[in-house]
This record gives structure tokens, sequence and C-alpha cells, in this order.
């Protein structure tokens, strides 16, 4: 298990979160107690003139001037120490690489395989690199108290250490478009050897098509049984008839091999009635990429 | 301050000189991206600045001054009564907006020659760096111009004023704060032409 | 005409600040030729700056205007210089620009 | 001028003869006091099509999944209710509404020093709410992006952004022309005998909000300008391709909008500090120690954007300087609070309408303030930005905060701009739903964002439920006591007794005319002032 003295994220953020709560619930009880006793004893039925006209204490102004700031000053000390410990990454953590795109994420490890979970050894601090493809994502793992931004054009990263084995929720907490709320994985925590042993092992699910259709993040709009997710679900695409708007005229074609082809390398020509056109073109898919991916679009019945 | 001032001349010239401190933060926030990128690319800034045209930006920085001394002038005539004088100068500084712009004009559409303008596919082969730098170089003369436009259609029209009288010798508050805004136009421009003519080196 | 400000200004002090403002152009075109490395802004700004306060203080007549005046000019800078440098805490430290 | 007179007995004050017959005399008045009207039933109705909206977003999470709408639909909806609420609805709210209404009253002048600008102003209003409400149907469709306008999203999403940031760009606009009239006002006409320190304390707040409006909101405008350009002409600023950073269209974006939620709430403090006096028969405790917090929060709060953005990516020493900066600006804001319960202390205290929204502001701000230290601490801030936590933060500072002190302010000076009394009971019914339903929605939205919970999300996970659905049900309560108090202000309005010139026995200008006040306030004879705003004996109220 993890060495007793690291510090994990969840510790470090917690610390903050009871001194500053705490401190803020004292100061609340405080003013509404002396609030609500001011309104009853100086209540005009009890009081009908005030006791008095005093309208300043120049000591009562220092007082709580002087008490608050230094309390803020506390509140600031733990929020930056906490955040120091988010930044400073263990000597031994791992590193995964993590790319988001609308709307999935795709997590790399450095022997080359792929997931879109984010598997991750129990007690072993890992160091997560954010790469974004488009638009503004935010990787946020509740449970480890971690957020990053990932950006593109500009890496980011984070890190936190799982104590116990176990799935997390994964969120992505930037806006990013009509799918935000979809672009939502785990971190699944397993102890060391199984892991090691998941690292090492080939992708259980050996159709290469699918691999590749997981890769590019197709998944995270196309489902494969059949729900409706931003796009249409691969699931009996293929071979069926398609009513789609092309330059403004609304046209049924059938998704035959090269309707296929169309559709993923011009996403945007030809766009099917009832959807979005926001699937981005994929210059990244080579030709043989496209020759493993249609045909098994097709077997998908 | 009594309430009974009915025509209060401080009020108005302290209402025009809030109104130019929202223009210098708006032209604020192209300087602030300014200062990031050049700090951020100083190579690139230079390459792509030595491609600007030095002359055009000088020629322009002595018509904007000269504008600028026609109108503080002619406000000194106007309380003099001098009004033809006034409405000369006047149409002196507008013709200097007119100048700036052909000038302006000129500049643009050789830039644009050489496919260097916002969106264009030349702006995507060439550094990042230098991207940016012509990029932000046509913002912000772009709405600078649109100053100028306005600064002159302004002066255009208290002149119209001047000539029916309703502005004059004792009641010039009009051409004063008609005056101060060409005047802004003008300071912007003193930053515009070193930050993006004259960085060479 | 209700309470107003100053005398009127001679002609005379215009043009001397207009021939001031044109000779400080010939300076920073002239300084611009040398390679004075990061200082070339600088001075740039440096000479900028002068030539818009002669403008401020003559042209637009800041100079006879009440403290009022002055003192809401210098917020205003004061708060465009905050913007500015500001930003630099982030964009200097920046781990990878 | 003794046609002002002859107004004033008629007792319908500045609503008898406008310049222009019928509407016109409304829509082209320079009238300080119609002007103000005008945009306060604009604004009413845009918050209430605000509200309607919040309805509508909490109807979507009632349950996971698709519940009444779209993902699409959804992000469109918070999109408008956010950018309603935002520049139609709190911006402007108290210092256009009651600042043209009151604040030329209070420094004893006849009207802003600007009139005609001040109309055009209110046209500029009307005009970007229009573009706003035209962006919903032209183009690609309503806004999808958040009232944030991040890029790269904002730069390429299909839907009609362009159009909106015209709007928007328009609405700063008429901030701004507000800001500086009422700069110019404080200044120059202040009537004779009304020193800098005897200016109440709502004025004093507009005068520090002005100031922000005029300094801060252009940096919007080159914003919004920037990503119009972007979308329309590619200048490519903040693309990465092109050498831009997403990052500095953060910066710009905030160095407006974080001024601008004190700019929100200064009016309301303002709104506070002249109330509280009058219901505790007490001048205001620390004077000049409220003064100098409002000029504190508006210069120190233009030095602390940065905090929205401690997870963007920005250097860690900027997180360090803008959070240390952050603790900073709170220092003002709890010197206020306890001289506000200082006011009360030994004063003779009367529960009436105005009081109770006022100090539901003071409790309810004190909440969400004390929760925007969680989020200016930046540990505590990596974990709940974005989630319901800032979503439950901000409601309590804008609406717990600013939109009290707004109900506050319309329980407090209608009865003078209209002449007419409304059934104080019905208000304080209204007034403890609103309360309870306040707390039930959005104490539910913090506990749910401690537990992650990220925003601007139409679906959520299963565990997140219950609160969720906690939070729909006290939108329910709220509505309800909107529903009752809105209601029981019109008819008071409308068929109410009529109001004496000083209903609650305030000291300070605007109640030494009568209600409705005259076309010109004061008309020939302005006031000359002998005492402070809060001097309760020499004004003969004790
Ligand atoms: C009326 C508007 C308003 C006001 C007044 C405030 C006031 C404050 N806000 Fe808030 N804020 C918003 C509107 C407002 N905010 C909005 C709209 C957002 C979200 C924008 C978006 O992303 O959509 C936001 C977001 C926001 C963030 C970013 C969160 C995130 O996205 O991660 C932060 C971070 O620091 C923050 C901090 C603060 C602080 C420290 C104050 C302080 O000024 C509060 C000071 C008040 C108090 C401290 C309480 C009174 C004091 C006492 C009772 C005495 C005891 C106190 C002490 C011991 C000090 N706010
Ligand atoms: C002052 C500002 C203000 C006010 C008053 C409100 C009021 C409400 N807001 Fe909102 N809100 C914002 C400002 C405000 N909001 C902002 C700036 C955002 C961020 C947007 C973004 O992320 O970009 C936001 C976002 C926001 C979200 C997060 C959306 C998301 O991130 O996915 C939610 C979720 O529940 C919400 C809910 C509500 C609710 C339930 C109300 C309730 O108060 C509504 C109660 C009202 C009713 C239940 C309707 C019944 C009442 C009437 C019909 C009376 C009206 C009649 C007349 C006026 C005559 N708001
Ligand atoms: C950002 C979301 C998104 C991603 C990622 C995405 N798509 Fe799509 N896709 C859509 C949408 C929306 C449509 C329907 C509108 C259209 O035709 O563009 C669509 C349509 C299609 C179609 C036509 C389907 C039909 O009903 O006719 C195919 C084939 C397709 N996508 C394949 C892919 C492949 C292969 C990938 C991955 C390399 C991919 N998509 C990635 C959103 C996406
Ligand atoms: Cu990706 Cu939100
Ligand atoms: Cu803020």
């Amino acid at each position: 298990m993890k060495p007793s003295s690291l510090v994990t994220t969840t510790e470090a953020v917690d610390t903050a979160f009871y001194v500053i709560f705490g401190i803020s619930a004292v100061s609340l009880l405080g003013i509404t107690v002396v609030m609500l006793w001011f309104l009853w004893r100086y209540n005009r039925k009890r009081q009908p003139v005030p006791l008095s006209q005093k309208d300043h204490n120049v000591w009562l102004e220092i007082t709580w001037t002087v008490i608050p700031t230094l309390l803020v000053m506390v509140m600031f000390w733990y929020g930056w120490e906490g955040y120091l410990s988010l930044r400073r990454i263990p000597d031994d953590a791992m590193t995964v690489k993590a790319t988001a795109r609308m709307w999935s994420w795709l997590f790399t490890y450095d022997n080359g395989k792929t997931a879109d979970k984010l598997f991750v050894p129990v007690g072993q601090p890992v160091k997560v690199e954010l790469h974004s493809e488009d638009v503004l994502h935010s990787f946020y793992v509740p449970a480890f108290r971690v957020k990053r931004d990932t950006v593109p054009g500009m890496p980011t990263y984070a890190w936190f250490v799982a104590e116990k084995p176990g799935s997390y929720n994964l969120f992505c907490a930037e806006y990013c478009g009509v799918a935000h709320a979809d672009m939502i994985t785990t971190v699944e925590a397993l102890p060391a050897v199984e892991f090691a042993s998941w690292l090492s092992a080939l992708p259980v699910d050996d159709d290469p098509g699918e691999q590749i259709a997981r890769q590019n993040g197709c998944l995270g709009c196309h489902s494969l049984d059949g729900t409706r997710l931003v796009g249409p679900s691969f699931r009996g695409l293929a071979g069926s008839e398609r009513t789609v708007m092309r330059d403004g005229a609304e046209l049924t074609v059938t998704a035959d091999a090269d309707y296929l082809l169309r559709a993923i390398r011009e996403p945007n020509v030809e766009i099917v009635v009832g959807y979005p056109a926001v699937m981005p073109p994929y210059p990244g898919l080579s030709d043989a990429d496209l020759a493993t991916l249609i045909p098994w679009l097709e077997r998908l019945q | 301050m009594s309430a009974h001032v009915h025509k209060d001349d401080t009020g108005a010239r302290f209402g025009m000189w809030l109104f130019l401190f929202t223009e210098l933060l708006l032209f604020g926030g192209l300087f602030i991206l300014y200062a990031v990128y050049l700090a951020r690319y100083p190579r690139e800034f230079v390459t792509a600045g030595s491609q600007l045209n030095v002359w055009f930006g000088g020629a322009n920085t002595l018509v904007l001054l000269t504008s600028s001394l026609l109108v503080a002038v002619s406000i000194t005539t106007l309380r003099r009564g001098q009004v033809r004088l006034t409405l000369t100068l006047l149409g002196g500084t507008i013709a200097c907006a007119a100048l700036f712009m052909i000038n302006k004009y000129f500049e643009w559409s050789a830039k644009i020659g050489h496919g260097l303008y916002p969106g264009s596919e030349h702006l995507h082969e060439i550094p990042p760096g230098e991207a940016v730098f012509f990029n932000i170089y046509y913002v912000t003369t772009g709405l600078h111009g649109i100053h100028v436009i306005i600064g002159a259609l302004v002066l255009a029209w208290t002149m119209a004023l001047i000539k029916s009288g309703r502005v004059h010798a004792d009641d010039w508050i009009v051409l004063e704060n008609a005056g101060l805004y060409w005047h802004l136009v003008d300071l912007i421009w003193i930053f515009i032409f070193p930050l993006y003519y004259l960085i060479l080196h | 005409m209700t309470e107003q400000h100053s005398h009127i200004v001679p002609c005379r002090t215009f043009i001397a600040v207009w021939i001031a403002l044109l000779i400080l152009t010939g300076v920073t075109v002239w300084v611009a030729q040398y390679n004075l490395g990061v200082l070339n802004v600088w001075v740039a700004l440096g000479v900028a700056s002068l030539k818009s306060a002669l403008v401020i203080a003559w042209f637009m007549h800041m100079k006879d205007e009440s403290r009022l005046f002055k003192l809401s000019l210098l917020a205003a800078l004061a708060i465009l210089t905050i913007f500015i440098g500001f930003t630099f805490f982030d964009v200097l430290y920046r781990i990878n620009p | 001028m003794n046609e002002t007179a002859a107004t004033a007995a008629t007792g319908r004050g500045f609503f008898a003869e406008g310049r222009y017959p019928s509407v016109f005399g409304w829509i082209f008045s320079t009238d300080h006091k119609r002007i103000g009207l005008l945009y306060l039933w604009c604004i009413v109705t845009f918050f209430g099509v605000g509200v309607l909206l919040g309805l509508l977003i909490r109807l979507e999470l009632f349950a996971p999944g698709e519940t009444i709408m779209g993902a699409q639909a959804y992000n469109a909806v918070f999109t408008l209710h956010g950018v309603i609420m935002i520049f139609l609805f709190i911006i402007p709210g108290i210092p256009a509404a009651f600042g043209n209404l009151i604040m030329p009253i209070q420094v004893g002048a006849r009207d802003v020093a600007f009139p005609k600008l001040n109309l055009l102003s209110w046209w500029f209003y009307i005009g970007g709410a229009a573009l706003a409400v035209t962006a919903l149907f032209t183009g690609g469709g309503p806004p999808d992006t958040g009232w944030t306008f991040y890029v790269p999203f904002a730069a390429q999403t299909t839907t009609n952004v362009s159009l909106a940031a015209v709007a928007v760009f328009i609405l700063g606009f008429s901030s701004i022309l507000t800001g500086l009239n009422f700069v110019v006002t404080i200044h120059r006409l202040r009537a004779e005998g009304m020193t800098w320190t005897r200016l109440p304390l709502f004025t004093w707040s507009l005068y520090a909000t002005a100031w922000i409006q005029v300094l801060a909101t252009p940096v919007l405008g080159i914003t919004v300008a920037l990503l119009f350009a972007e979308r329309l002409l590619g200048t490519g600023l903040f693309d990465p391709a092109l050498g831009g950073d997403p990052i500095m269209f953060q910066h710009l974006f905030w160095i407006y909008s974080h001024p601008a939620v004190y700019i929100m709430v200064l009016p309301a403090m303002g709104v506070v500090s002249d109330i509280i006096p009058v219901f505790a028969r007490k001048p205001a405790f620390g004077y000049k120690a409220i003064v100098v917090s409002s000029l504190a929060i508006a210069f120190a709060g233009s030095l602390v954007w940065a905090h929205h953005m401690y997870t963007s990516g920005m250097s860690d020493v900027a997180v360090m300087v803008f959070s240390f900066l952050t603790f900073i600006v709170a220092i003002p804001s709890a010197i206020k609070v306890f001289n506000w319960l200082a006011t009360l202390y030994q004063g003779s205290i009367l529960l009436d309408p105005p009081l109770l929204y006022a100090l539901s502001f003071i409790l309810l701000f004190t909440i969400g303030g004390l929760s925007g230290l969680v989020l200016g601490a930046a540990a505590t801030d990596v974990h709940v930005h974005d989630t319901y936590f800032v979503v439950g933060h901000f409601h309590f500072v804008m609406f717990g905060g600013t939109g009290m002190a707004f109900f506050a302010a319309m329980h407090y000076w209608l009865p003078k701009i209209y002449g007419r009394m409304y059934d104080k009971a019905v208000a304080t019914v209204a007034w403890g739903t609103i309360f309870i339903g306040f707390c039930i929605l959005y104490i539910a939205m913090k506990v749910v964002g401690v537990m992650g919970m990220p925003r601007r999300y139409y679906d959520y996970i299963p565990e997140f439920t219950g609160l969720n659905q906690l939070a729909t049900f006290g939108s329910w309560i709220l509505g309800l006591g909107l529903i009752l108090m809105f209601v029981n202000l019109i008819v008071g309005i409308r068929k109410g007794p009529p109001a004496p010139a000083n209903p609650w026995g305030g000291a300070s200008l605007e109640w030494q005319i009568p209600s409705p006040p005259p076309t010109e306030n004061f008309g020939e004879d302005d006031p000359v002032v002998s005492h402070g705003p809060y001097d309760f004996k020499k004004a003969g109220i004790l």
C-alpha cells in the first residue's frame, strides 16, 4: 500500500475544507445569534424608543477589521498549502496520458495500451498528463479532489493516488457542448498484481474495427446497442435507409460502404436529419483504418 | 456644488473625460493581449513587425499629430471669435482624417495583397507567433480606424453647429469635447505606431 | 456663461508642443534602428508616454483642470496598468507556454 | 416653475402629463423618475422570464436522464437564464432602476447630470435586450455556450453566439453611460449643504459602483468584440493554431466579470445600509467605515479576477497571488456586515417588510460570501470549481444578496414613487415563503456540489437524485413566494391606500417631498441640507 509519509490529494484538500468550513460555521452562527437577539431585545414592542444614537466606535471597527483579516489569512494559508500538494508529483508516480475530445476520454499507457476507463494500481501515485483535441474539457475525480482543465495546445497535468480498490467517478467538469454531461467515465483502481496483468494483457475485444472506433472516440457519440447518443447508433446502421440533408436539400440514401466512407471523411456534408452537425472530421484516420472500420460497421447487425 | 447650475461645462468636460477612460480601457484589452503575445513570441514579433512599412506608419503619425494641433488651435480661434478661421482649421482636421484613412487603405491592401489578413491561408502557414502579430495588428488598427471615422464625423457635426451659431465664442463646450475625443484618437496611435511599426530588433 | 476655466491658450504654445511631438517621433524612429534588446520596447513606450503626456497636458488642457480630473485620470491609468501587470503573474510563470 | 407646484398639487406628481402624449411621454421622457420606472418594469419582466427559465432547469434536473428537454435545449436554457439574469436583471437591477428613481432626489438635484444621455442608455438597454431575443430565433438557434462564452467552444459552436455577443456589447455600453452619468451627477449636482459626509449610503454605494461600471465594462466590450471577430473574420487571437491562447480569453472575460459581481452587490449593500437605520431609529453605525469599505471593494475587486481560473492551467504563482487578494476583498464585506449589526444594537426595531428583506440580505449574503471563501482558497476550489457548489454560491450572493435587496428596495421606495401602500401582512407572508424556499433550493445545491456534481450537466448519475429533487421542490416554494410578492406589490401600487410623504420615518431628502414626487423633485426651491441622512433627531422623527 502507499507509504504513510505520502499525503494523498484527498487528505490535503480535506484539511483545508475542515479549517474553512469550521471558521465559517462559527462566524455564521455568531452573526445569526447576535442578529436574532438584537431583533428580539430591541424590538419596538419592547423598546419603543432607541436606547442610544451611538454611530461609531473606532476600537470596534479596528477589532472587526483585524480579526477577520487574521482568519482569512489562515484560510488562505491552508488553501495554498493544499494546492501545492496537488501540484507536487511524488517521484515514484507512474504516468498515464489522458486525451479529452468531444465527448469521450482516452487513456494511453507507456506500453501503448489504451482504454476508455482509467485503470490504476492501488497505492501507486499516478500522474495524468492532460491533452485536448478540440475545446476545453476538465479532468475531475471527486473522490480524489482533483480537477484540471485540458487545454488545446497546452498540456496540463494532475496526480492522485487511490488508497482502496474500487471504481470512482470521473467527470468532464468544463462545459464542452451538447454531450458535456455524457463525458463521464470511471477510475478503476485495481490491486497492484491485477493491474499489472491487466496492463500486459491484450485488449479483451480483439475486433480491430471496434478498437479503432474506441480509440478515436467514436463510441463517445455512437452506441453499439442501438441507444441514441449524440450521433446515431452504429447498430443496424449499415445498409439501412438514411434521410440526410445535403446542402439544404433533404434526400434518402442507403448506408452502403461509400456512404459510410463519406459520412466519416466529411461528416458535415451530409447531415443525418434529426442530429446536430457536430461530428468532427478525422484526418488522423488512415485509409487502412477505414478499411478495417467500415467492414466492421457493416458487420454490426 | 449648487444644483442651480443649469449649464455646467465642467460637468460636461468631466463626463467626456470619463468616456475617454472607457475608450482607453477598450483599447487596453488589446494592449493586454499585445503585451502577453510579445512576451511569448519576441522573435516572431520582430520578423513580422519588420514587414510593416515604417513610412506608412510614420506618415500617419505626422498626419494625426498635425490634426491634433489644428483642433487644439481651433478652440483658441473660436474663443477669439474668429469663426471662419475655426471652420478652416476643423476642415483641415477632417482632411487629415481622410488622408489617414487613404494611407491605411493602401497599406492594408498591400498587406492583403500578400495574403496577410485574418483568416487567410497564408497566416496558417507562417509561424504562429507571426500570425498572432498580424491578427492583433489588424484588430487594433481596425478598431482605431473606426475611431478615426467616428471622430471625423463628430468634428463635422461640430462644424455644422458652429456655422449655425449654436456653438460660439462664449459657449464652445461642444467643440472642446469633440476636440478631446479627437485627441484620444491621436493618443492611441501614439502607442500603436512604435509598438507595431518600430519593433525591428 | 457660468463658471468657466482658464485663460485662452495662445497658438504659439500649441505649435511649440506640436514641434516637440514631431521631434519625439523622430527620436523613436531613430532609436528603433539600433538593437538594444528588450530596451527597445521600453524606450519606445517611454517616448510614447512622454508624447501622450504632452498631448494630455496641453492639447487637452489637463494642466488647467481641477484636481478631480487629474486624480481620475491617474486612477484610470493605474487600473489599466494593474490589468496588464497582473496578467503577467500568469503568463510569466506558466510551466508550458 | 409654478406648473411643478400645480402637478404636485394634483397629487399625481411626475405621473401627471409627460412631455409627449401617452406612451411617448414615457419612452421619450428625460425625467429620471420616468426613466427609472421604465427600467424597473423592463427589469422585473426579464426577471420573470429568467426565473421561469430557472424553473425549467429545475424541472429538467428533477430526475436523471432526459426529463422535459434534450441536452441541446437544456444548454440553451441555462445560457439564456444566465445571460438574462446577469445582463438584463442583476447588473442594471438596482443602479439603473432605483439609482435613477432615488439617487438624484437623495443628492437634492432636479435630475441627473445628462438627462438625454440617461434616456439613450435606456434605449441601448432595450435595444441590446431586443438583439439578445432576436439571437434566439435567428442564425443557428439559441446560443449554448453558458454566459461565460469560453473559447474555443464559443468560437466553434454553430449556434447564434455572434449576435448575442453584439447584444452584450450594447448592454455594456448602456451600463457605462449610466455609471458615467451618476459619477458626474454626484460630483456636480449635490444640493447646497449636501457635503460628502451627508450623502446617504445608498448614493455612496452607487458612486463606488459607477466607477467600476466606467472602468471595467469596456474590457467586456473588447472581449465580446474579439469573440465576434474570431467567429466572423477568424482573427484567431485565442486560437492555439494561430499562436493565440484560450486562457487569455478567460483573463479578459473575468477582468470585467469579477468586478461586475461587485457592480451587482454594492448597490444592494447601499440599499441595506439605508434601510436598517430607518427601521432601527438609529444612525448608520460606522458611516465612514461603510463608505470606505465600498470604495475599497470597488478598487480591490478589480485585482482578483483570476480566482475563477485556478484549474484553467494558469501558472501556480498566479493562483497564489489571486487567492491571496481574493481573501483581502472579503474583509470590507465583513466590515459592512458587522456595522449593520451594530446599527441594530440599542435601536428600536420595527420588523416591516423592507427590513425583513434587508435582514435576509445580511444572512443569505453572509452564507454566500462565506462559501465564496471556500472558492477563494486554492485547494478547496480545485474540488468544487465548476460544480453545483459554485452555482449555490452565486445564487446565494446574487439572488439571496442582490435579489433580496432589490425586493427590499421595492417595498421601501415604491410607496414613495407611486404614493400608494401595499398590504404589509401579505408582504410578510410572501417574504417568509421566499426565504424558506430559497434555503431549501440552494443549500441542496451546495451539498450536491460538494459531493461532486458538475454544473451545466443536463443529466447526472443516480447518487445525486435525492438532493436535486429537494432543490426542485424548494424552487416551487420559492416560486410561489415570488408570485405572491409581485401580485401583492402590483395590487398595492394600483389599489392600495395612499401613502404619506414619509411612511417609514426616513431622514434623507427623498422623504421630504410629496409621494409621488413632482416632476422636478424640488422645483425652484432647491433644498438646503442642514443635517446628515440618518439624523433622526434633527429630522424630527424622534
Ligand atoms: C453578487 C455577486 C457576487 C458576489 C458579491 C461574490 C462575492 C465573492 N465571491 Fe463569487 N461569484 C459570483 C458572484 C459573486 N461573488 C458568480 C456569479 C460566480 C460564478 C461565475 C461563473 O462561473 O458562472 C462567482 C464565483 C466565484 C469564484 C470562482 C469559483 C469557481 O468557479 O471555481 C470565487 C473564487 O474565489 C468567488 C469568490 C468570492 C468571494 C471571496 C466573494 C467575497 O466578496 C465575499 C465576501 C463576503 C463575506 C466574506 C461574507 C460576509 C462576512 C462575514 C459574515 C464576516 C465573517 C467573514 C470572515 C471571517 C472573513 N466567487
Ligand atoms: C440573479 C441571478 C439569478 C437568479 C435570481 C436565478 C434564479 C434561479 N436559478 Fe439560476 N443562474 C444564474 C443566475 C440566477 N439564477 C446564473 C448567472 C447562472 C449561470 C448560468 C451559466 O452556467 O452560464 C445560473 C445557473 C443556474 C443553474 C445551473 C445550471 C447548470 O449549471 O446546469 C440552476 C440549476 O438549478 C439555476 C436555477 C435557478 C433557480 C431554480 C432559480 C429560482 O430562483 C427560480 C425561482 C422561480 C420560479 C420557481 C418560477 C416561478 C416564479 C414566477 C413565475 C414569478 C415571476 C413573475 C413575475 C416577475 C411577475 N440557475
Ligand atoms: C462529436 C460526436 C461524434 C463523434 C466523436 C463521432 N461522430 Fe459520427 N456522427 C455524429 C453525429 C451527430 C452524426 C449525425 C449527423 C451527421 O451526419 O453528421 C454522425 C454521423 C455518423 C455517421 C453516419 C451515420 C448515419 O446515421 O448515417 C457515421 C458512419 C459516423 N458518424 C461514423 C463515425 C466514426 C467512424 C467516428 C469515429 C472515427 C465518429 N462517427 C465519431 C457525431 C459524432
Ligand atoms: Cu468535455 Cu465537458
Ligand atoms: Cu469572482
